[in-house]
């Protein structure tokens, strides 16, 4: 097994442990911190498929945050308030039920990410970067001066919504589920990333022009790996307004993007398990350096300099370092 | 509606346009030369802004105040060149963004140490307070059209500092290829500094410029700074000719879409309803003109093709 | 000398206080201490520790966390405060969409929540909850003292004018169901917008008797400056928002004379606020705000029901809250039905004192005002 | 005569004043190794554009298989069976050997777009793939990473990608460009055992390899396609020998 399989690992069972041991030492904000950090690092899953293996470097992924959010305060809010969402051309109500909420999340973020990578998808480079950024902004004003759901203000959801089988309400059980989802996620990501579509999207990042030559779109790749990417995000979205049973356009802002890209460069761009390592260092630095200083963001933003200036590969990439991959 | 008001209001474009520029120009040339996404330029902004407000504070000159925000920005620009920024130059623009992203967090969170939490005081000197009357009867107020001219001013010096001086010379060589500006001998290293402080410098000055009629307050960076990356990707990356149109195009699409629109709405909505649809539609519109740009033209207005 | 005093005469009802609840109370506080927003946040918790220091309270224990003006960072901190740290009350949020993401889940939990600042009308009308109280304001109430003060001074033409999010729409909502005159214009202006030369130009165009702007923060340093050089010269109403105490030295002479309403202002002659401000120049060096008046406030009636009831017999705290029982520096203060104050707001006008930009008293917009929305509530 | 795999007729291509392609008609017959020759700057990058479909050309058509295929883009010639090499080699440096050919063996099963298998567990890709670096003589490497390897034996590789695409035409940048004497010998070695699967229309500098393999050579100087035939003819060509060879004698 490789370094980095073994750390990958370590990560895996590490996420497990934490929480079942504060679980244990009745800490149940810190499960609710290991949950949060496994929520971002779905996110960042996500988006590491199409920032690490594209080589898309997505500024607007905090849309596909957002919309997933919405997609569950909407389907909640009706259903906590007994109104149809639509009555017409056919009834659709609203859902407490977490796995429609997902479906639903995914399939609305992955429509947006469609739309939204088609277009962007035809610039490169930093306009690539500001022209996602551009698609999160719309929806960010459009998501704090549209009244229906709460504006700025956004949209309280009074109980956690269910999963048959669990009480969601248990910080525990509630864990449990996210990090059943992580683990799926990235998955899916290994999945993606060892197929024949992966091994092309990868091959587009480096050599555009040989993937053409053997007769493959890189247009089309880097769409359905945007797609992808947004859909997995848009469903971490979903479960971070389950988390805080809140959703506000605060999701859609451009600190969102940042900080979901964030989490993969720190952990380890383009790595499997960088996301999760990112999320995870970046919210325990949070709580820890929360507590020594109200001018805790110095320190952070220090130690991220040193990360970037001097740990090239994030902290995957430092523990791990530089292996031959194998498919 | 009546024309003066148009008028008026295209003027008010035009002036937040060259307002926008200021910021924007320096973030383009650093971004054409030396390839760098330096999400800290609106840092540097509000150094300057802070900079001035402490001056004035302490001097009562407005003019000294705007020479301290070109200098503390400058050296500001020129310190975390050496120390940091130049070790990203051959590094991805992810790198980039991270790196300057945690620069943000300390300048933000630096300067709240240093000033406090409230916000300063900045106000424009006595002489050049009240509004003027201009041709038409429109009333104007003369420290804005004084930054119109302070922006075309720097414009026209930006231009010929490209075209015309050894310098700019040397900055269009860098542009090209900074392999064959080494083999003429020139310290490629310095010549950035020189360039990034230069960036820097416009973009405190623009600080010091809007801090005078906006407010002075940690966190005024980074809305601008996003305002300015819409400019220079409208207009092109690198090109200075493009972030002057890039900004007077955004300038102008924002004020009036935001005095345009919910009129437009009432001409078939109820009132309110037409305010309040006209106004969202308004702060999304220059995301749109952006978006729609890149879409007809992937490179924006002057940006190279691909 | 009269500090000590009153440090004395707050330690003997401590000592009270102390002897009516044994156990220690724990006051969880989440507010705005970095970022844009941070100078709020700041007043809140200076003028809350200010009480709590005063009152020398042995048996209160507060903790107090940033939430960096983020929803998400600021469910998290309820929820490790709720769950870790077992507070018995929540306080300190600043902004209406942090409370609303924070408050409805901390008060379905048990704990009681005490707002020093936010006031959004859900939480005032149906989504009212027994636990939660404001200490401060309903959004609205200010607003809709600056339409009743509009129809005092007789303005007819008003252009009224907020940002487009909801705090801003209640705004403009507020004033007009206040104000009976007719209106010029009404323009909702983009979050975070610093340049308002468009407006301007709209408010100079509509032959408008007066001007409404609700622009918290940033947004209203902008707008009074750039007003001021645009030599319009039509009257300017507005909450206090735009004229508080740590603002006002960034805007300088463009505030001068503005009309504003509020709860609160220093020289509201009654003896707790008197002693308030007092303690507080000697304790920060600087003159306290409208949001630390609120933070204090909200200590104040915290220690107030301590003294009548344990924390822990929850019907027996919210009765000891419901009453009330503490010297407001607003001088009478009393809670409505849906636990939201029933106060006056006063006019003020902002003034310059030596070098000091503050504001004077100088009428009464609302006498023993309550909000639009209590009749929605039912506990 | 059998019908030509590969026709070019009458290509024109104009960069503002620059005439890049003038007039230009040439083509690949079955079974033959076609070289291209021409100074630099003649313009044989911008026909290679053209006939890869990279560029448009401004007149004039090109047709491969017997289909015009004029207006089709990079991609769908591709699919057609037109396997090129590039003149700086464009491979996924990050990535192994063995990835690199697998990504021809996938566009060659018509498309990437199948998520749940491995692709280097996939037998079909893995046995084309690994025919193709049998033949290259680059088995050995299969798990160096593409950065790696010597710049001859990236030459290798590129042309290895091109033969997992089983194609109908190549067409070779400078294969030979950059190679030491011996690598030259090897790659010359390679193309002749490669002509017997597809013709090769084979853009090259290097005068030996293209004396020793080529059965028709075409010289392009300013644009224009001023002489083709047979090596023997072509050493013959007064026009030639002064216009390219540089021989004014």
């Amino acid at each position: 097994m490789s370094r980095e399989a073994v750390l990958n690992l370590i990560l895996a069972a590490g996420f497990l442990v934490f929480p079942l041991w504060a679980w244990m030492a009745e800490e149940p904000f810190l499960i609710t911190l290991a949950t949060r950090a496994a929520i971002f690092a779905i996110a960042g899953v996500g988006l590491n498929i199409a920032l690490g293996y594209g080589g898309l470097v997505s500024l607007g992924h905090a849309a596909f945050f957002g919309i997933g959010g919405y997609a569950m305060g909407i389907l909640a809010s009706h259903a906590q308030t007994y109104t149809p969402l639509l009555e017409w051309p056919f009834l659709v109500e609203g859902t407490k039920s977490m796995p429609v909420i997902w479906i639903v999340a995914m399939l609305a973020s992955a429509l947006a990410a469609l739309a939204i990578g088609a277009l962007s998808l035809r610039t490169s480079g930093a306009y690539f970067i500001m022209i996602t950024l551009a698609f999160a902004q719309m929806l960010y004003y459009f998501a704090i001066s549209w009244p229906a759901y709460g504006g700025e203000d956004g949209l309280p959801i009074y109980v956690r919504n269910g999963f048959p089988g669990l009480n969601t309400l248990d910080p525990i059980q509630f864990f449990a589920l996210v990090y059943a989802l992580m683990l799926a996620t990235i998955a899916v990501a290994a999945l993606v990333r060892r197929a024949p579509f992966g091994l092309a999207l990868n091959a587009a990042r480096q050599a555009p022009e040989r993937v053409r030559a053997v007769g493959i779109s890189p247009y089309r790749l880097r769409l359905a790996a945007f797609a992808i990417s947004g859909t997995i995000t848009g469903l971490a979205g979903a479960l971070f307004a389950d988390l805080n049973r809140f959703v506000s356009p605060a999701m859609f802002s451009w600190q969102t993007s940042g900080e979901i890209m964030v989490f993969v460069i720190l952990g380890g761009t383009a790595r499997l398990f960088g996301p999760v390592a990112g999320a995870a260092l970046f919210i325990a630095l949070e709580h820890l350096l929360g507590g020594v200083s109200d001018y805790w963001h110095v320190f952070l933003g220090a130690l991220l300099l040193l990360v970037v200036l001097f740990g090239r590969n994030g902290v995957v990439g430092i523990l791990a370092g530089q292996e031959a991959r194998r498919g | 509606m009546s024309l003066t008001l148009l008028v008026e209001q295209i003027l008010n474009g035009m002036q937040f346009g060259v307002t926008l520029f200021l910021t924007a120009s320096g973030l383009t040339l650093v971004f054409g030369v030396m390839g760098l996404i330096n999400l800290a330029h609106g840092s540097l902004f509000m150094v300057g802004a802070f900079a001035a407000a402490a001056t004035a504070a302490a001097t009562g000159s407005f003019l000294l105040a705007l020479a301290a925000s070109i200098a503390a920005a400058a050296a500001a620009g020129a310190i975390i060149e050496v120390g940091v920024i130049r070790r990203l130059y051959a590094r991805d623009h992810l790198d980039q963004v991270l790196a300057t992203f945690a620069l943000i967090l300390i300048f933000s969170e630096g300067t709240r140490w240093l000033f406090g939490s409230f916000p300063l005081y900045l106000s424009i000197p006595d002489a050049l307070a009240g509004p003027v009357t201009l041709p038409g009867g429109i009333r104007y107020p003369l420290y804005r059209l004084m930054t119109i001219g302070v922006g075309l001013v720097i414009a026209l010096g930006l231009y010929l500092l490209i075209t015309r001086t050894r310098l700019g010379i040397r900055i269009r060589a860098g542009e090209a290829d900074r392999e064959i500006v080494a083999a003429l001998g020139v310290d490629i290293s310095r010549l950035y500094t020189v360039v990034f402080a230069l960036g820097a410098a416009l973009a405190g000055l623009a600080g010091a410029l809007v801090g005078a009629i906006q407010s002075v307050q940690v966190g005024m960076g980074e809305p601008v700074l996003i305002l300015a990356f819409v400019v220079i990707v409208i207009g092109g990356i690198g090109s200075i000719r493009g972030s002057l149109v890039g900004a007077i195009l955004v300038g102008l699409t924002d004020t009036l879409g935001r005095f345009l629109l919910p009129g437009f709405f009432r001409l078939f909505m109820d009132n309110s309803a037409a305010t309040s649809v006209g106004s969202a539609l308004a702060s999304m519109l220059i995301y749109v003109l952006m978006a729609t740009i890149l879409i007809w033209r992937p490179t924006g207005l002057y940006g190279a093709r691909a | 000398m009269k500090t000590r005093n009153l440090l004395l005469a707050a330690c003997a009802a401590a000592l009270i206080a102390g002897s009516a609840a044994a156990e220690a109370v724990k006051v969880g506080m989440i507010t705005t201490l970095s970022g844009g927003g941070a100078s709020l946040g700041v007043a809140i918790r200076d003028g809350f520790m200010l009480a709590v220091k005063q009152a020398g309270a042995k048996d209160l224990e507060v903790i107090v966390e940033d939430d960096q003006r983020k929803p998400d960072i600021a469910v998290q901190l309820a929820d490790r405060m709720i769950q870790s740290d077992k507070v018995d009350i929540l306080t300190g949020i600043v902004w209406s969409n942090l409370a609303m993401a924070v408050v409805p889940a901390a008060t379905a939990q048990g704990k009681f929540y005490i707002s020093p600042n936010a006031g959004p009308s859900a939480l005032a009308g149906k989504g009212c909850h027994k636990n939660y109280f404001n200490a401060a304001w309903q959004n609205d109430n200010l607003h809709e003292a600056a339409g009743a003060y509009a129809n005092q001074a007789g303005y007819k033409k008003s252009f009224i004018m907020a940002p487009n999010y909801p705090a801003g729409v209640d705004a403009l909502n507020g004033y007009k169901r206040f104000y009976k005159g007719e209106l010029a214009g009404e323009v909702f202006t983009k979050l975070g917008q610093k340049d308002y030369a468009s407006e301007i130009a709209q408010i100079r165009a509509s032959g408008a008797d007066s001007v409404f702007f609700f622009l918290p923060g940033g947004m209203g340093i902008a707008f009074l400056k750039q007003y001021a050089q645009s030599g319009v010269d039509i009257p300017l109403i507005g909450p206090a928002f735009s004229f508080d105490q740590d603002i006002l030295q960034a805007v300088g002479d463009a505030a001068l004379g503005v009309r504003n309403t509020s709860q609160w202002n220093k020289d509201l002659d009654n003896p707790a606020n008197k002693a308030f401000v007092e303690a507080f120049v000697a304790e920060y060096g600087r003159l306290p705000s409208l949001y630390a008046s609120q933070g204090y406030d909200t200590a104040n009636l915290i220690l107030s029901a301590m003294a009548k009831a344990d924390v822990k017999d929850a019907d027996a705290f919210r009765a000891a809250l419901e009453a009330a029982d503490f010297d407001s520096v607003r001088g009478a203060f009393k809670f409505g039905p849906n636990h939201h104050p029933i106060q006056n707001i006063y006019v003020r006008e902002v003034i310059k004192e030596g070098d000091v930009y503050t504001n004077k008293t100088i009428g009464v917009a609302l006498e023993n005002h309550a909000d639009a929305y209590a009749k929605d509530c039912k506990m | 005569m059998a019908e030509p795999v590969l026709a070019v007729e009458g290509v024109c291509k104009s960069f503002g004043m620059v005439r890049a392609s003038d007039n230009v008609t040439l083509d690949l017959r079955p079974g033959e190794i076609h070289a291209l020759i021409g100074p630099n700057g003649a313009g044989k990058s911008t026909l290679i554009e053209q006939i890869c479909g990279g560029l448009e050309p401004d007149a004039g058509r090109i047709t491969f298989l017997g289909r015009d295929v004029t207006g089709l883009g990079t991609v769908q010639r591709a699919r057609m069976g037109l396997a090129r090499t590039f003149q700086i080699s464009a491979l996924a440096m990050e990535d192994t050997v063995i990835e690199n050919v697998l990504l021809g063996a996938v566009g060659a099963a018509g498309g990437a777009f199948r998520f749940l298998r491995s692709a280097l567990r996939d037998r079909a890709f893995r046995a084309r793939a690994e025919a193709a670096l049998e033949q290259v003589g680059l088995a050995e490497e299969r798990w160096m990473r593409a950065g790696d390897l010597s710049h001859g034996q990236r030459r290798a590789l590129e042309v290895a990608v091109a033969l997992t695409l089983s194609p109908r035409a190549f067409l070779m940048d400078e294969p030979m460009a950059g190679l030491g004497a011996s690598g030259s010998q090897r790659m010359t070695g390679l193309l002749r055992e490669l002509k017997a699967q597809a013709p090769i229309l084979l853009i090259e500098h290097d005068m030996d390899a293209v004396f020793s393999l080529a059965d028709r050579v075409s010289v392009l100087v300013q644009g224009r396609v001023i002489f083709t035939g047979s090596v023997a003819e072509i050493r013959a060509h007064p026009e030639v020998r002064r216009a390219y060879l540089g021989e004014d004698a």
